[in-house]
């Protein structure tokens, strides 16, 4: 665990990168951090509603530290399920829950956080902080 | 003027504008306000920068114009305090919306809708569709000889009522209902309660959580905003009885030949292309308005309601309708016993001097005031004492020469 | 790029902006148009200048809005050859509005209307509330392998139509419909035709009259008009079947108590303050739009397409969707089987270029093309070669690099 | 018949003023050129329809000649009137419906055409070319 970057450090990474698309290709490394939920794990319970792409995510509760498994078929999708991953797995629910979606702008990958039909991303996150109250 | 006014006044370039060699003095702001340069160019830089359709795509515009549009419904979220804010394209459409998302499903046959005869025809004819299409009776709370709601009988007439509506504040005559009172007898009674606030909040934050009413109806075009947009604030308990009430995109989650399953957001209310830049628009003119004085300037628009009523009952002939009691907006209905109305506002416009006649969608009021229409002043925050000056002092010459 | 191209061009200023550093590239103009300075010029004007509410008053700038917002009224029915122009909030609420003013009371029970499986969500979800309302039965014509309408089936399913609707242009497979020959069969068959020309009416001029059919339903958004107006055109007959959709101010001739009376004009259908602003916009595209050779520019677009679609063809792993035969729209479908629709879409954007991605509400199609969602490039006016070989290029180099 | 005065000069006299209330009160002056309907003559039948005012006007078949009749509560209304009986009456159908309403805004005292319900104007004067058409 001590050799995960830390959020500042993924920001700094991504901000670093002037080039948009470049930046899109290491988001979908992130693809591979993704601790994966098989396709028959996939169900309406963990389905990331009003995404476009097929998202799905779920958040255990290992020994009092979070660990959330996930997958979508688009690619930069699972990279931002990659970031959080990164971001959140192994951590305490408390640091958990004092995250703020904001660092997908600072790393220049969103530009906008409303939740709505084409950025399931703010979607995902309130998934996994809610769940997170609810299981620890 | 103090600077302040001239402040705002600089804020609004239609007031440049002349109008048969004058100055336009803009009266008729109960029929639409004017609107800031800050909310024209807020729309114009919409079209210019980030136009796109909203919702369904991922490319930069179309992220940044679903942006824009859904932080004018978070706005107005906190402007009003209310948790479900479904747009709509203006105070009518959120009546009717009402009427057809929330009663066609919610009342039957008998059940009563309580409305009164200081109604919008937009609070009326919605219901009376409904009523013929349902079943369901509609009854009205008088206007009283002092021209407020006689209180005595809306108490009286709650037997079977399952929905009341009324308006916040008359267009015509300026009176703010005892909102808090009637909220308080419907929700004794069980009733929910529908107001029409569509001249309520240019003047006034409404507060529609702590008002504890089920649907509030406003229009942006009356508060600055552009035209084409308004929207009807809901309880959340009453959103989840509603039913959709127009079909199409947006509101849908999925879509077969046999069926449809539906948003659980207001999206579900909003189907189609929404109104995006107006809803820009209408975001811009909620900032500016946030940064006005409203309860200071409410004040000192009705004294200028009070000083016109005071000075046209001075004039003979003249029958000037209202209270203007605190509370009131700055409306003042009058009409002069020789002098047809039409006449005079032609008559005060050759001058600049813009004012509505006719009967300003309250026949029923109309006909309870026992006229076929009035002639009506109504200020807002760009409005100078002596624009009402010159007003009063050029209906006093009509009058001398014309009756 | 030719003089006339780089004239157009310099009539929509957001072509100036940059995404991701590079110069906007909209290719998502099926969804809604940009806007050409003019329009956006006109309504500045109108706020600035001329801002009041319409119909119900004698001052100059109710009167100036008034002739301005029934100019636009007045240039569409020449547009169109339509003699009833109802403003609507666009192309959903129109089909709405004929769901319930005309089809809740001219249709009864086990009455067929008929559909096909390329519908838009907006002209299929209207018609399953009326069904579960009113109980009429919804019949599809299917799509058949080749992407376009199955005649034969239309031919032998018209068995108790009463109304017939369907898309005149895909906004998913640009196919333009038979239309002249689906209009009569429905005519032989006595039934009435709605089409939803959301996607006609920006590539050529639609002539209403001269089509023989009841009601068509547009949106300026798609036609370099504003966001927040489209329209209903209803054929003289028809008209006179429609009920009242929603009721409130403006489109009651009196209203007492016990009931109210209506307007016989299109205004029957315009309850409440109208979209003012936006009417005075549509009017300028339309004048906009009345010196663009469309024809010509339907041409050049289409062929884009054309070569878009082979271009696309030839990349290993790309479905295409569409024929893209005379007449069709310029609107290319695709899917790539490796790269994610929502990837390939945020990759493009990356390099600036506006693509949709999703069902674009036509879920039932997407199911009969067996696919989620595509992507889907639409080109309009301003669009040039270059953009579309950047495109392509880029597409090109994404698939290499990603799949 | 010979001293009324044409539309032309109608046209001078009006739009020669420069002021826009001292146009109003000639128009109004206008109002007693109208042959006046008496109250209990109006009716439905004979209702401009759409005026915010309550206006009314018949035409009659006079030897061949158009002959108007009209009345209306407000002045400038009824003043409007006077102008179409002055330029109208005595005169033959075929000049009644060669004019066009157009000279209402040459004279400076209608900034709209359009019909509406402000602008009864333009209602009034097809009434009177469509009833012309029928009457005669
Ligand atoms: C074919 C078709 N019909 C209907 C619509 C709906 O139009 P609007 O969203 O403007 O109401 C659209 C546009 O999205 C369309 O492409
Ligand atoms: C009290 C009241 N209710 C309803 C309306 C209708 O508002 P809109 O025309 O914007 O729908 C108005 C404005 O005309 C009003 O003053």
């Amino acid at each position: 665990m001590n050799d995960t970057p830390s959020l500042e450090e993924l920001v700094e990474e991504f901000s670093e990168i002037d080039d948009a698309m470049e930046r899109l290709e290491l988001l979908m490394d992130f693809a591979d951090e993704v601790d994966e939920l098989t396709l028959d794990e996939w169900s309406d319970d963990n389905l990331v509603r009003g995404c476009q792409s097929q998202a799905h995510i779920v958040v255990e509760n290992r020994e009092g530290l979070v660990h959330t498994r996930a997958a979508a078929d688009a690619k930069i999708v699972q990279g931002l399920m990659g970031i959080l991953s990164v971001v959140m797995n192994g951590k305490s629910p408390a640091f958990v829950l004092s995250l703020t979606p904001q660092f997908a702008i600072d790393m220049g990958i969103l530009n906008s956080l409303t939740p709505s039909r084409s950025n399931g991303f703010r979607t995902m996150f309130d998934m996994i902080q809610s769940e997170v109250k609810e299981k620890f | 003027m103090s600077g302040d006014l001239m402040a705002i006044r600089d804020d609004f370039p239609i007031l440049q504008r002349e109008v048969n060699g004058r100055s336009l003095i803009y009266f008729d702001n109960a029929a639409t306000t004017q609107k800031p340069k800050v909310v024209i160019d807020a729309m114009t830089d919409y079209y210019q920068s980030m136009n796109a359709n909203v919702h369904r795509a991922v490319h930069t515009l179309a992220g940044e114009s679903t942006e824009a549009y859904e932080s004018c419904r978070e706005n107005l979220r906190k402007w009003f305090s209310a948790e479900k804010v479904i747009f709509t394209s203006g105070t009518t459409e959120a009546i009717n919306l009402a009427a057809h998302a929330w009663g066609k499903h919610n009342l039957n046959k008998g059940d009563v809708v309580l409305l009164t005869e200081m109604e919008h025809h937009s609070d009326i004819v919605p219901w009376q569709m409904l009523s013929r299409e349902i079943g369901v009776e509609l009854r009205y709370v008088p206007v009283a000889e002092d021209h407020t709601l006689d209180m005595e009988l809306l108490r009286a007439s709650m037997e079977g009522v399952k929905l009341v509506c009324f308006v916040h504040t008359s267009n015509v005559l300026g009176a703010r209902n005892p909102v808090e009172e009637i909220v308080s007898i419907s929700k004794k009674h069980g009733a929910k309660v529908l107001i029409d606030a569509a001249q309520a909040v240019p003047h006034s934050r409404i507060d529609f959580t702590s008002m504890n009413i089920d649907f509030l109806a406003c229009s942006a075009h009356k508060m600055c905003g552009p035209t084409g947009i308004g929207c009807l604030l809901v309880s959340p308990g009453t959103f989840l009885e509603m039913e959709p009430f127009m079909g199409g995109g947006d509101m849908i989650e999925t879509v077969t030949l046999e069926g449809s399953t539906y948003q659980k957001n207001e999206h579900k209310f909003e189907a189609g292309t929404p109104k995006i830049a107006e809803a820009v628009g209408w975001d811009a003119a909620i900032n500016w308005l946030s940064k006005i004085d409203l309860q200071f300037e409410h004040e000192r628009l009705l004294d200028m309601a009070r000083h016109t009523a005071n000075r046209l009952r001075a004039i003979p002939g003249m029958t000037v309708f209202g209270q203007h009691t605190d509370g009131d907006s700055a409306v003042v209905s009058f009409i002069h016993d020789k002098v047809h109305p039409e006449d005079m506002a032609r008559l005060l416009d050759a001058r600049g001097i813009a004012l509505r006649t006719g009967h300003h969608c309250a026949q029923p009021l109309m006909e309870k005031l026992g006229v076929n229409g009035t002639l009506r002043a109504s200020f807002y925050l760009y409005n100078t004492q002596e624009e009402v000056e010159t007003m009063l002092s050029t209906i006093e010459s009509i009058v001398e020469r014309f009756s």
